[in-house]
């Protein structure tokens, strides 16, 4: 191992009290599972998944409306692998299951493929699903700018997208929780800037803005204990390779420009204030809500599963009492078993 | 609501063996997974074996339909401890496919074979109609002269014993996974190839030799799983000792794909005693297909009827079955 | 939501770019990161270049871990 | 334009010998279908023959998918004069297919299996997408231990010879045609079953057996014409002879269909020295299976190649492979 | 062989002159083929296959049509099996064609079901190819008529139907052939009565109605040679247990009240006056041409096939250049070769 | 156009017949023919009855061949 890495972790396992470090991003749960890092930190860190896997965060309602257009004639759903097997308010509803009956559903690695597709098939409404935290919100927004400027008319958008800041306020903000730092998505801030997490600085809390590599992750573990250790609760960047004060301008700009917060509901977590994106109605020719109205279903039947509670760090996946039992990555019950970045699905796979 | 088939079913992973023993098995002889291996011996002198092929697309860098069939049913056959001799081959064609696609297939089924000196020796061919196939999709069965000496299987399994891998792990799975959703403009290149140069090493170790697979489907972590599964022995691999294609591992970066749960369709793990295992590592590293190989990991108890991989920073986690199969993702 | 993965440009054409990692191309869109150049390393984001790399994290880390360094020798020195 | 396949390049006639000579055989071996019996003799000692079952439906009036899959192989090598021993068993299901149908077929394997003293060995599973399959498709290959004195084959086939065909004509091929176009509300049953039973007699008659066939796609025309093309003898078949179950015989009149060229899935054509026929023949029609088996015909040397048929009124009309699949017709 | 048979082929056998004897019907030529009549009969009489085979007899530009229509969403074509595989104005042009390509073509055994089926799909357009001489229009008619007492309105008819009469007619003012007598389909004229043939006996040739059995053949033919011994011009009737004078009133009625006589193109023979049948102004809601209207193409590139000789009974199928050298069941060029009932297919299956 | 085959009825419901062939059970429609009856035989062509069967064939031939016979037994006589 790295002289370095090894000098982080010595130092990060003097740490003497007990903390508890919440991660926001389901990619950093996944880095943390997958390299082993409980193994090798002191256990007075008790590392918490938080809400960061955007799809584990859509709702119900939204699977169910995306499920049944891709069920529609003349109509082809664009979307990020990520999406596919996510379940809504029933595990036979999902993207995977419409493609398994017919629907023409298609797998994107970029929101501008979702364009050429429609391009490719001017007879055919070609829907983008739109998911994500501000890193994918630029890409969404720019794809509706090319969109127009070719002046491709068949291409929409669902934009299920959501903001970071909202729900860690709602968390900090429960009572219950009692987090002492917050490892702050790498990629989400490089947009945002540091300054996108200076609201932080009005809590009681410590963070660090942290890349995704093992080494990364123990960096920015190790700038947090340190800062732990100074009292120092001002926004650690542990990620200045790429991550700036201001973040990336011209992609908030462009996003600001043609989407604006709205209420959305989380899954497991309920409504937060201004914490989804919608299309603005100056762009509302590629707003598939304009054509087809999302209505959410107040009498939805309410799921067993305790995501709502994992995902604001309440309880840990093997806490819920379906997990492995009823709830697992082949069966999902939850979201969060379903993205393999969801915590359960974390939990699960890497069971350590 | 009744029980349907999913994709999963066929993944190679968790929900396949489910449906092979719990279904088939179970009905078949009362039996499961355990007593059914690749290749099985007959007679005590013949190893049988068969595999149908299903992949899209047909053609592809570094192979295509025809030249998989044949190295799959040769793969088992080697790794079930047999000299593969001869194969069947049926094909079942949808109405509309070009013929001259289907010689161009046929052709790589015969130039596969003579490099493997087996022979196809009976076939079949049958018509779906257009909408109930996918251009072809090819089965071949095989039948191998059981090497002598051998006496492959999971109980021979014991602490000490070395895993080997005979070349870079995932290039199959990961590189159609870009051909078939067109990432990538054909960068990467499938490992297909028939193992059977390995066969004089295997004869020569013969005694050594605790168990063979090629991790096709599902992938090296599976058949890793496979081999410990409800015994008293463990398999401890380590990240940085695992032999990974450079582009591969980009593509896995881009994708979020992950090689230990991607399929090899010219790859072996041999399980073998540790006391030969750098010598025998030694002779097959010699043989120019195989130089990438390398021993990943050991067999020890360290948790019962788990694989475990150790990273790079000395974190230890459980590495599973493959549950479902893998899509390029961006988170 | 993070999958990103850290591309060396080897071609611009306006919005489109073309990088490379471990010898694979990549093709990216440049919307929204317009300052760059072939050489420069981006980080890429579901197929969009999000920010320029501005140095190896590795050397973030020896940094940061020779700022520790000094600061012991600090308080080493306060100690005295 | 370029060459695809067709519906008629699957139904056993004169298209499937062309792609199977054309394009499979002359590239793999450079050999015509001669050389690939439905059982090839491997070792001078085993049998090996393969089949791919795409039938639909699954369920049908005297048999499954399950059922038919094992008597087709059983059948290829019991007529390819082997005793039928091992099974390989290959199931592509199509992502949706109801799992409780696919226990009733793999149940029906294991019936089939027993009543033929067949074991399966080794087994495969894979699942393509909804839209890309029929719900099963099963491959069965088959290894079996070839019958002592036993000497199979066009060359030795003589004017004098009888043709025999164990049962009724093209039971198969007509009901399944009317169950799959929804006709007669199954009225009619398939002949699906292993020829086993055979075995003793084939043993016994070992010496003056010259080929056999189950005449399976393309129907008894097709195989009797395969049996003499080319050649320089002729078979002449006589209409009164033919066993034909009434019902069949009802179904055919209605639909405009022909027993003849209807597929057969529990029947053997054997040809066997004049001189033993109806001793022969006798000791089959003894057993209860094949009590309507007949002597429906003679080799001779009336036109080079070529099947001829007999009407009841003494005319004499040349009887041709298949070309294409029968359809129920009104005219 | 039955006492009787034997006796009728010696009396057949004594006729002494050479004679040309035309069945106008496939499933006669079929018949004759497959019992190896030619074989058992004096060589005197000379069996010529005539314009019986409606199969044969569509125009090119019907299929085209038809397989257009099959083609569209949303239309479902439904058809007597022997239509299947009839080509168009190319040989990749034929309803077995569309099926292969995703089109819903659906095989029936009577016009009923076509019915049947349209009740059970009223999403979609059901389309009934009517093909076929007087055995086959009041199947239509019929199907029509329960159309319209159940009140189904996506259930329509495409009227290929012709008439026997009229191309009968056009055989025998056709100078370079010579006819000596006719073998009348049996069935037809079980419909129109020996009354509908009596047309014939303004013709200078012999004529029996005769079944279609080997033996039932075999005794049309006797029948028809006591005739000719006798020089008794009148339309002899051999299908006496089904075929009376008058026919089926009701059948004919029922048709003629649905359907009307129109001129209509027979593939290799040409147009004939009042050979066809459509369907009439009142039942036109029925009639697909109302939908879609039917074009002729007169532009249509001519075939090499030699079915309209053939099928006139000018030449034999052997005598056509492309006869098993080009043209063959597999790969049929003309309509001859297709159905199993065309003159060409019948010669080349049982290659007498 | 005239593959036609004789059923036994069997059965009738308005329109619609069932008939018998070698055992075999078909139905049938009686659009246009309407006085037959349970027993008789009928000619069915496309899924319609046609036309009831008066006879049997073989009877219609052996009295065409009887009244053959006496033709000759007259010519014979008229000759003697
Ligand atoms: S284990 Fe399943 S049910 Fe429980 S919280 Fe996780 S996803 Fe929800
Ligand atoms: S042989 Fe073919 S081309 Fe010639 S007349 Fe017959 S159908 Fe037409
Ligand atoms: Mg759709
Ligand atoms: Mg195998
Ligand atoms: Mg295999
Ligand atoms: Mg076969
Ligand atoms: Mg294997
Ligand atoms: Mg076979
Ligand atoms: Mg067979
Ligand atoms: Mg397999
Ligand atoms: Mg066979
Ligand atoms: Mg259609």
């Amino acid at each position: 191992m790295d002289q370095n890495i090894e000098r982080m972790l010595r130092e990060i396992n003097t740490l003497e009290k007990k903390v508890n470090i919440m991660e926001v991003c389901g990619t950093h749960t996944m880095s943390i599972c997958k390299n082993g890092i409980r193994e090798i930190i002191t256990e007075n860190i008790n590392l918490i998944s938080g809400p960061g896997c955007p799809v584990c965060v859509t709702d119900n309602g939204h699977i169910d409306f995306i499920y049944e257009l891709a069920l529609k004639e003349n109509i082809i759903i664009t979307t990020y692998g990520d999406m596919i097997r996510v379940p809504g308010s029933n595990p036979e509803i999902s993207l995977g299951k419409a493609k398994g009956m017919g629907a023409d559903v298609r797998i994107i690695y970029s929101s501008i493929d979702a364009v050429e597709i429609a391009l490719k098939n001017p007879d055919k409404l070609v829907v983008f699903l739109g998911i994500g935290f501000e890193t994918t919100i630029p890409a969404t927004a720019a794809a509706i700018l090319e969109a127009d400027i070719r002046g491709i008319d068949n291409f929409k958008v669902f934009s299920v997208h959501k903001l970071v800041e909202p729900v860690m306020k709602a968390v900090l903000s429960n009572e219950e929780l009692n987090v002492d730092g917050f490892i702050i998505p790498g990629h989400v801030a490089t947009i945002t800037g540091v300054k996108g997490f200076e609201f932080l600085e009005n809590y009681d809390c410590y963070s660090s803005i942290v890349g995704f590599k093992g080494e990364e992750v123990i960096y920015g573990l190790f700038q947090m204990i340190q800062n732990i250790k100074n009292g120092n609760k001002k926004v650690g960047n542990a990620y200045k390779s790429i991550v700036s004060k201001e973040g990336n301008k011209v992609a908030m700009e462009l996003y600001n420009e043609i989407l604006e917060p709205r209420d959305d509901v989380w899954r497991g977590i309920g409504c937060i204030p201004n914490s989804g994106m919608k299309i603005k109605e100056k762009w509302s020719k590629y707003d598939i809500e304009e054509s087809f109205p999302y209505k959410e279903d107040k009498n939805r039947k309410i799921s067993p599963c305790k995501c709502g509670e994992v995902l604001i760090g309440k309880i840990k996946p093997k806490e819920c009492p379906l997990f492995g039992n009823g709830c697992n990555p082949i069966n999902p019950i939850g979201p969060c078993m379903v993205s393999s970045e969801g915590s359960c699905a974390a939990y699960y796979k890497y069971n350590t | 609501m009744k029980k349907t088939i999913t994709m999963a079913h066929g993944n190679g992973g968790v929900l396949t063996s489910e449906i092979i023993n719990d279904v088939i098995l179970k009905t078949i002889n009362g039996n499961t997974l355990e007593n059914m291996t690749d290749a099985t011996i007959v007679d005590d002198k013949y190893g049988f074996t068969t595999d149908s092929f299903v992949i899209y697309p047909h053609f592809f860098n570094g192979g295509d339909i025809g030249k998989l069939s044949v190295c799959g049913t040769v793969n088992d056959l080697v790794m079930g401890g047999c000299i593969p001799k001869y194969l069947s081959l049926s094909i079942i064609l949808e109405e509309g496919y070009e013929i001259e696609k289907l010689q161009r297939i046929v052709e790589s089924v015969k130039t596969t074979c003579n490099y493997s000196n087996v022979k196809v020796v009976t076939g079949d061919t049958k018509v779906v109609d257009k909408g109930h196939g996918s251009g072809i999709y090819i089965n071949t069965s095989g039948i191998g002269e059981k090497i002598e000496n051998l006496n492959l299987g999971r109980d021979n399994i014991r602490a000490g014993d070395a895993v080997i891998i005979t070349g870079d792990i995932g290039d199959h799975g990961v590189s159609i996974l870009c051909e078939r959703e067109k990432l990538l403009d054909g960068q990467l290149s499938s490992d297909c190839m028939p193992l059977v140069k390995l066969i004089p090493l295997i004869k020569k170790y013969a005694k050594y030799i605790k168990i063979m697979r090629d991790p096709t489907r599902g992938g090296v972590a599976t058949t890793l799983n496979e081999f410990v599964e409800n015994s008293e022995i463990s398999i401890t691999i380590q990240e940085e000792k695992l032999p990974i294609n450079e582009k591969v591992a980009g593509a896995c970066e881009i994708f979020g794909l992950d090689p230990l749960y991607s399929a090899n369709e010219g790859k072996g793990i041999i399980v073998i005693d540790g006391t030969v295992a750098s010598e025998f590592i030694e002779e097959v590293k010699n043989i120019n297909e195989f130089k990438n190989a390398a021993i990943i990991g050991e067999i020890n108890k360290e948790e019962h009827g788990k694989v475990l991989y150790k990273s790079r920073f000395g974190g230890r986690r459980i590495l599973g079955k493959l549950t479902h199969d893998m899509l390029p993702r961006i988170c | 939501m993070c999958l990103g993965v850290p591309l060396k440009i080897t071609e611009i054409n306006d919005k489109n770019g073309i990088g490379e990692i471990n010898g694979i191309i990549k093709k990216f869109r440049l919307d929204y990161l317009k300052e760059v150049n072939v050489g420069d390393y981006v980080m890429v984001h579901a197929g969009f270049a999000i920010e320029r790399i501005s140095q190896d994290t590795a050397d973030e880390i020896k940094e940061a871990l020779e700022e520790l360094d000094e600061k012991i020798i600090e308080l080493q020195k306060e100690r005295r």
